[in-house]
């Protein structure tokens, strides 16, 4: 009989750090899976955030960077710049991209940088212990929002995918899931989409992943991808949000 | 008056509950105590080190590689704290799960316990840590059963509060066996 | 004698800031200092005050601006990169002289670095930082009751010299536990504030800016600052010595080292060695007077940091020109044991480099 | 028909591919393997119904299943 | 006969810095006229941004903060949250607020601060002598786009009147223009209105202006007017992009 | 040889930066430094080149560091406030071992301050900035000429050290000009990166990063980084030195403050007064082995800046104990004259202050 | 019926006021002021053509004009 | 050889232009030359200052407070740095704005020059900086006319070529009334 799935190539031997059932480690796996369905992995090279996605290095054989938090965009954009025959991108989290790296992730996209940009959202900061990011859900307890997430005084969640679609540098953005077989599928699609994007040279990628911190949110890896369906996904809507055909910038 | 002691041992053994005992009842005694959870760059990983130093005058270094005391509450601690023990020093160790063969340096005071064992025989695994709670009294005599007894109620939230009198009585079962010299 | 409380040390100084007045929090977390605005978060609210989990390092010292430039108590904390980040805002407090309390629990570096506790920014804290000609006041807590004390302190310090005040403390001082006294120790000061910003209502509009254009206006400015600087010197200045009477080698050490100093102090003195100790609490102002008289008298001098040597710079400059000075510096989350320290103490008193 | 590998020692036991798996041909270990946790093993038993559908393989976040057919 | 047009008393009596024909100028005594007509200059403060507005303190007769540049908004939220009773503005070029500042614009903004934002657009970096800005029109040749901004490498130009809309948080966001009378009387009714946002509490509030730099632009002051019309307003649509007319979003 | 053409200081370096084969410069505007990337603006795209408008400072040091990364030479400049936001990454490509060229034509700080020339970051660049225990390489270009050389030399060492390199002039040397010739003074150095991140083709991974989690990998990563401080201390030092034979009193300047010393050194040694120059040409490494020889010789120190005070503590530290030191400082724009040096020199021969 | 007053020395010549009167009664002064510009001046002669419609003042960027009626 | 002079205006005079002739044409001739526009914290309010240093050996200071000589071409610029010029040093002013009255100084030689007035009688008020120039020249000799008309073409740009006879001409002229000693 022959192995109908098996680990990726793009993907070491190391066991994870990741908490059991985190969806870090999905997403790991379907990216790993894109480079070598598109044969990238001898000229990809990653750019992780700072949060639980830093130790990137350690799982994919591929080169890395290790940037500041917040900043994978602009160092990816010193790096494809310097060279755009390879293939760029950086993982980031919530608090990385939607909180202390927010203006390099809009001026990088604004610019249409040819990147690749992955963005876990577990609307926590994981890595930190469980604070209150941007995309913390309204009502949502964590350490920093002991009493909830309340609108009145720290707003409202921030939906990144929707707000990179508005720029105009935007080739692809798009909102997937990570809580179910089918989603992962799809999630998987739009992984290989936004390489792909890049590999065309159509501009800025971005793919959004709706994911679970089941350690920080207090509850059972099950419960949470749970949560994901049940409190997610009402507030952050999956599709794409832009997806450009042509290169019609142009 | 000095005294230092690290406990070590994977989460869940209850290190954390007994090095808080330990402290307040100094405390409550007038001494002085630092308490120094696992420092250092050990985060994850699931274990947890506890030095404590009690004094009664001023305490300068709240961590220590000499300490008078360990209880390792398994194979890793003793690994990593064995050596480390002051000479005529005192090594408390969970030999239920820690092969005595371990405890060969001779010129300290090595003490196996069989915490899990004992604390079974008391109806739950979860006393081990009183069990070597109980022996450290015994063996240092820092403190006395009723130091310790006097904050129980304090140390243990409240869904606990049943648990206190098991508690107590693994305390008097390793305070006993220590005593026995049982070794 | 109010009670001690088993108290860890980020969580005395959060209970400080509260004690102090403060009432107003901005910050975003980073490891080993998430007790305090995990604790402000939910504290604050319970007596009014505001606490606000902002999207960045630059955002968190600049609402300190903000409400600080309103007359209130604000604070920040981070570690390492994170205060990197605050720099540009740290000199923009001292230029238009605004208090704030800027926390720093050390990690290891540079760049991401580690977890671990250091002493490695000493230098950013004392000497650099941000861009220009200023100082922050600089206190380094030895014990979980200074965590609390000197929180208090550093908002009377900040709002009488209208100065950014920085705490810090290496990670384990933030992560350690100690029976600690939660009130403070006398009435908490409170300083008019005729410059603050509330609003023109009935007086002259206020303002408080950094930029000066006109010929000379900056340098006067500076030589002001200057001034203020020198005041606060002269001032100041706290320290914490021992058993230097006798003393033939002055241990010098602030932190974590000067605690497991104190350890190696009484081993030395059991083995019949005169050490003493010089503790500075306060960084700037540095206890310059203290270290160069008794350095005269003693002799020779050993630092201890947990860095690869930044605090010695000062004990240099401080110290008599005949004192020999060593060094031991443990970097990048590498500690010193008293033992270690004991044998530094052996080797310097045989000799050691000037 | 088809049938699954786990990595015993790279499973941390989240239970996804217990879960999702359509035909029940997972469960939990009674045995804690080499990192602590206890993990997902096949149930060997019912190995013939397995449909090789890559479910489990497909929800595993550590990527510990590999799936024959 | 009677004064039917004067200075307002919300500004003193110095003569402005600005360039002959800039219309900062305009959007100044726009704000103290709105001050005055809303009786709220006793209990206003002004944060400037860096860039030609930093010295608005010279101007407005108010208590006055000058922030780092790009962060008034940030300083703003810290005041405002310390003395909700009184008015707080913050005043920002396209450098101070579309670029380095669009981190702490856009979290303001999400957190719906109860601020108000007047934000003069010249689409280049005027203190500091014409430099390319975010907002640059592309083709537009500044002094770090020599050669005429070009979308490939340097993006599109940014609508943050647009973005900051797509925000919860947000109460107002608006774009108006400064050059031509019937425009400088529609900026005037959105300064007021923006005003009013903060005084019934109804969150954040900001105004765009399109404005001249005709130094940096390199004009005359009566052909920048010309260029407002001609080539910024096809890019940047004047209108109201967001105005909330109750509390809807409680 | 090669002609020289009147050229503003600024110039000199953009121009310099081309013929290193910097091929990449990110950054953001501030006076008074404009005419770097506006030259730049115009001229790396004539050769290949890429510039990028970034859209900040922080952008711009990360930028660089992603084209760092790819083994290629990359640029930023920036004065105080803009330098002040890149501590974080300067910290980071110090610890993860990148190569980099910063710039900062100083000005007057601290906040907004002006655009008036300082060199009150010079603690910023030399000891403090980021957290963490690093060192940045730092020339301090003293002329129109060097402002160019300096720079080749700059992308030399940081490639060399894989390190962080900083060229700080105050905005006068930025601002002035001077013949200079154009041309390197011999062919640029271009050292291998076999540690870039180029794509793993045939080769195995390589890494980039700054975070080291396993017990003591961080201090060994920090002794390592120590080794190579020293190694550059050894080695790296340049140093002008004029007139030091018979002289009884030294300066030490650098930038403008040492180029109106040598003016007041000549209208002293016109009246017969024996004074010398050591100007440091690199503030890290410091020319503590000849300040220290010289000033055994000499015995008497005036140190010169245009800031409160900064490398005067340096000079303590290399002096020999027994030298006295005096200080003259202009800060926040205002400079000194030649006589105003000349009446220190004065002073300073009439005993001055140790 | 209406008129304007120009404070010469605040005015900095940018001509709005000029290029906007409907009734062309501002002209640019033969004299510089005292910061260096020439103003703009009313034309005093055509006074009662003013009608005080005020978009001279609402234009001008220096609020150096006043308008009476 | 040691000169320094300090140039000094409102923006138009052309005070930058007979700066850089004056740099280039000594650059030419081998020497040394600094020059340093306005620095410190005047950046607006349209004033122009240059100083000027020229040496035939390495040159220190860019900045000088006591330059040998000043040229001033309006009222501002004599008030500003009138005190300055060095013992038996130079002033040249722009009698055409400034009174004479301000040219107090005793230990000093001031040239009063009516450069407007000159440049105008030779066509064009934009030739007064030539007619500083000249007298700069001829009081100085530190440069020659022919140094000075060697690097014209240099320092004009394109569009203002048909000018360069008319500026030599004022230069000329400026050299004659200084020679004249018409002060
Ligand atoms: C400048 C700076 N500030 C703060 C931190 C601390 N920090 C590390 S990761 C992190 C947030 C991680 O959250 P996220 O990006 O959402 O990633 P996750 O762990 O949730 O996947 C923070 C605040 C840091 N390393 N650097
Ligand atoms: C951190 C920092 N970076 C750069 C500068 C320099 N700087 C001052 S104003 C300015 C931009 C001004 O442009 P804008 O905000 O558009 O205002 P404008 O002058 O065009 O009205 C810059 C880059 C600074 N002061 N601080
Ligand atoms: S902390 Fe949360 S995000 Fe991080 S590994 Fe654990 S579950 Fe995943
Ligand atoms: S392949 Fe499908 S049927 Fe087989 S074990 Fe996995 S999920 Fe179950
Ligand atoms: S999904 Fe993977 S990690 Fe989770 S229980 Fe199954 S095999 Fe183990
Ligand atoms: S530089 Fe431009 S924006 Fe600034 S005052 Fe002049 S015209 Fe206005
Ligand atoms: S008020 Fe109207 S009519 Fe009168 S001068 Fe002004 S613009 Fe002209
Ligand atoms: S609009 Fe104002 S500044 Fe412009 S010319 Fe008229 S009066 Fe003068
Ligand atoms: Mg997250
Ligand atoms: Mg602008």
């Amino acid at each position: 009989m022959n192995a109908i799935f098996k680990r990726p190539d793009s993907l070491t031997d190391a066991p994870t750090h990741f908490c059991p059932g985190c969806t870090h480690g999905i997403a790991h796996r379907l990216i790993a899976e894109a480079m070598d369905e598109l044969g990238i992995t001898d000229r990809t090279i990653g750019i992780p955030g700072v949060g639980c996605c830093v130790f990137l290095y350690r799982y994919f054989p591929i080169d890395a960077l290790e940037a500041p938090h917040g900043r994978a965009p602009a160092c990816a954009t010193g790096m494809k710049r310097a060279q755009p025959e390879n293939i760029i991108f950086a993982y980031q989290g919530d608090g990385d991209m939607a909180a202390i790296g927010t203006s390099e992730i809009i001026h990088a996209a604004n610019r249409g940088e040819n990147i690749t940009v992955f963005f876990i959202n577990n609307s926590v900061y994981g890595m930190t212990g469980g604070q209150m990011a941007p995309t913390t859900l309204l009502g949502q307890q964590t350490t920093t929002s002991p009493y909830g997430r309340d609108f009145n005084t720290e707003g409202y969640p921030i939906k990144m995918a929707e707000m990179l679609a508005t720029l105009e540098g935007v080739a692809y953005s798009t909102r997937v899931a990570l809580h179910s077989p089918k989603h992962v599928n799809q999630a998987k699609r739009a992984i290989r989409k936004a390489f792909e994007m890049q590999i065309n040279e159509m501009g800025f990628s971005m793919v959004e992943m709706l994911s679970t911190c089941n350690t920080n949110w207090r509850v059972t890896p099950l419960e949470a991808l749970q949560m994901i369906e049940r409190e997610m996904i009402p507030y952050f809507p999956l599709g794409v949000f832009k997806e450009r055909t042509g290169k019609d910038f142009l | 008056m000095y005294y230092d002691v690290i406990m070590a041992g994977f989460g869940g053994q209850g290190i954390q509950t007994i090095s808080q005992i330990v402290a307040l009842a100094a405390i409550r005694r007038g001494l002085n105590v630092t308490f120094l959870p696992s420092y250092g760059v050990e985060k994850r990983g699931g274990r947890t080190n506890v030095t404590l130093v009690i004094a009664d005058e001023e305490i300068g270094s709240m961590v220590t590689n000499h300490p008078r005391c360990v209880i390792a509450m398994d194979t890793i601690a003793v690994d990593k704290y064995r050596d480390q023990v002051a000479r005529k020093g005192l090594l408390i160790a969970n030999t239920s799960l820690v092969p005595e063969s371990m405890l060969d340096r001779n010129d300290i005071t090595p003490l196996a316990l069989k915490c899990n064992d004992e604390a079974l025989a008391l109806g739950s695994v979860k006393l081990s840590n009183m069990i070597a709670l109980g022996a450290f009294l015994q063996k240092t005599k820092i403190l006395g059963f009723d130091d310790v007894e006097a904050v129980m109620d304090e140390v243990t939230p409240e869904r606990l509060k049943h648990t206190i009198p098991a508690n107590l009585e693994a305390i008097r079962r390793g305070m006993e066996i220590a005593g026995n010299g049982t070794v | 004698m109010t009670e001690k409380k088993l108290t860890k040390g980020n969580i005395a100084l959060a209970e400080g800031a509260i004690q102090a007045g403060c009432r107003y929090y901005f910050g975003y977390p980073i490891t080993p200092q998430n007790d305090i605005p995990e604790y402000l978060a939910r504290n604050l609210p319970k007596c009014g005050g505001t606490f606000i989990p902002a999207e960045s390092e630059i955002a968190s010292i600049n609402m300190v601006m903000g409400a600080s430039a309103s007359g209130k108590r604000a604070m920040t904390s981070s570690s390492g990169p994170g205060i990197s980040l605050m720099q540009e805002g740290i000199s923009y407090l001292a230029g238009s002289e605004m208090p704030a309390v800027i926390v720093n629990i050390m990690r290891c570096g540079p760049g991401l670095g580690g977890i671990a506790p250091t002493q490695g920014d000493y230098n950013q804290a004392v000497h650099g930082g941000g861009h220009g000609d200023y100082r922050n006041i600089v206190l380094a807590p030895g014990s979980v009751q200074e965590m609390f004390d000197l929180t208090i302190k550093a908002f009377e310090l900040a709002d009488k010299y209208r100065n950014p005040t920085m705490i810090i403390a290496d990670a384990m001082i933030g992560q350690f536990q100690e029976p600690c006294r939660l009130v403070p120790e006398k009435p908490v000061e409170f300083p008019e504030k005729p410059w603050a910003l509330t609003g023109r209502r009935g007086r002259e509009p206020r303002l408080l800016k950094s930029l000066y254009l006109g010929d000379y206006e900056q340098e006067e400015h500076n030589l002001l600052l200057k001034q203020k600087y020198d005041e606060i010197q002269e001032k100041e200045v706290m320290v914490e010595m021992q058993r230097l009477d006798d003393a033939e080698l002055i241990i010098i050490a602030f932190g974590t080292p000067a605690r497991v100093a104190k350890t190696a102090i009484s081993m030395a003195r059991e083995e019949g060695l005169k050490v003493g100790l010089i503790r500075p609490i306060t960084l700037f102002p540095f206890p310059t007077k203290q270290i160069y008289e008794h350095s005269k008298k003693a002799g020779k001098l050993l630092v201890v940091e947990m860095n690869t040597g930044q605090m010695v710079r000062d004990v240099r400059i401080a110290a008599h020109r005949d004192a020999s000075i060593s060094f031991y510096g443990r970097p990048g989350g590498g500690f010193p044991f008293p033992d270690d320290v004991l044998a530094e103490i052996k080797k310097a008193l045989d000799g050691g480099p000037r | 028909m088809a049938y699954i590998v786990i990595d015993r020692d790279r499973c941390k036991g989240c239970c996804f591919c217990i879960e999702f798996c359509p035909r029940n041909l997972i469960r939990i270990s009674k045995e804690h393997n080499k990192i602590g946790y206890f993990p997902a093993e096949f149930i060997e038993e019912e190995r013939e119904r397995c449909t090789g559908c890559k479910t489990c393989a497909v929800m595993c976040p550590d990527t510990a299943i590999e799936v024959y057919k």
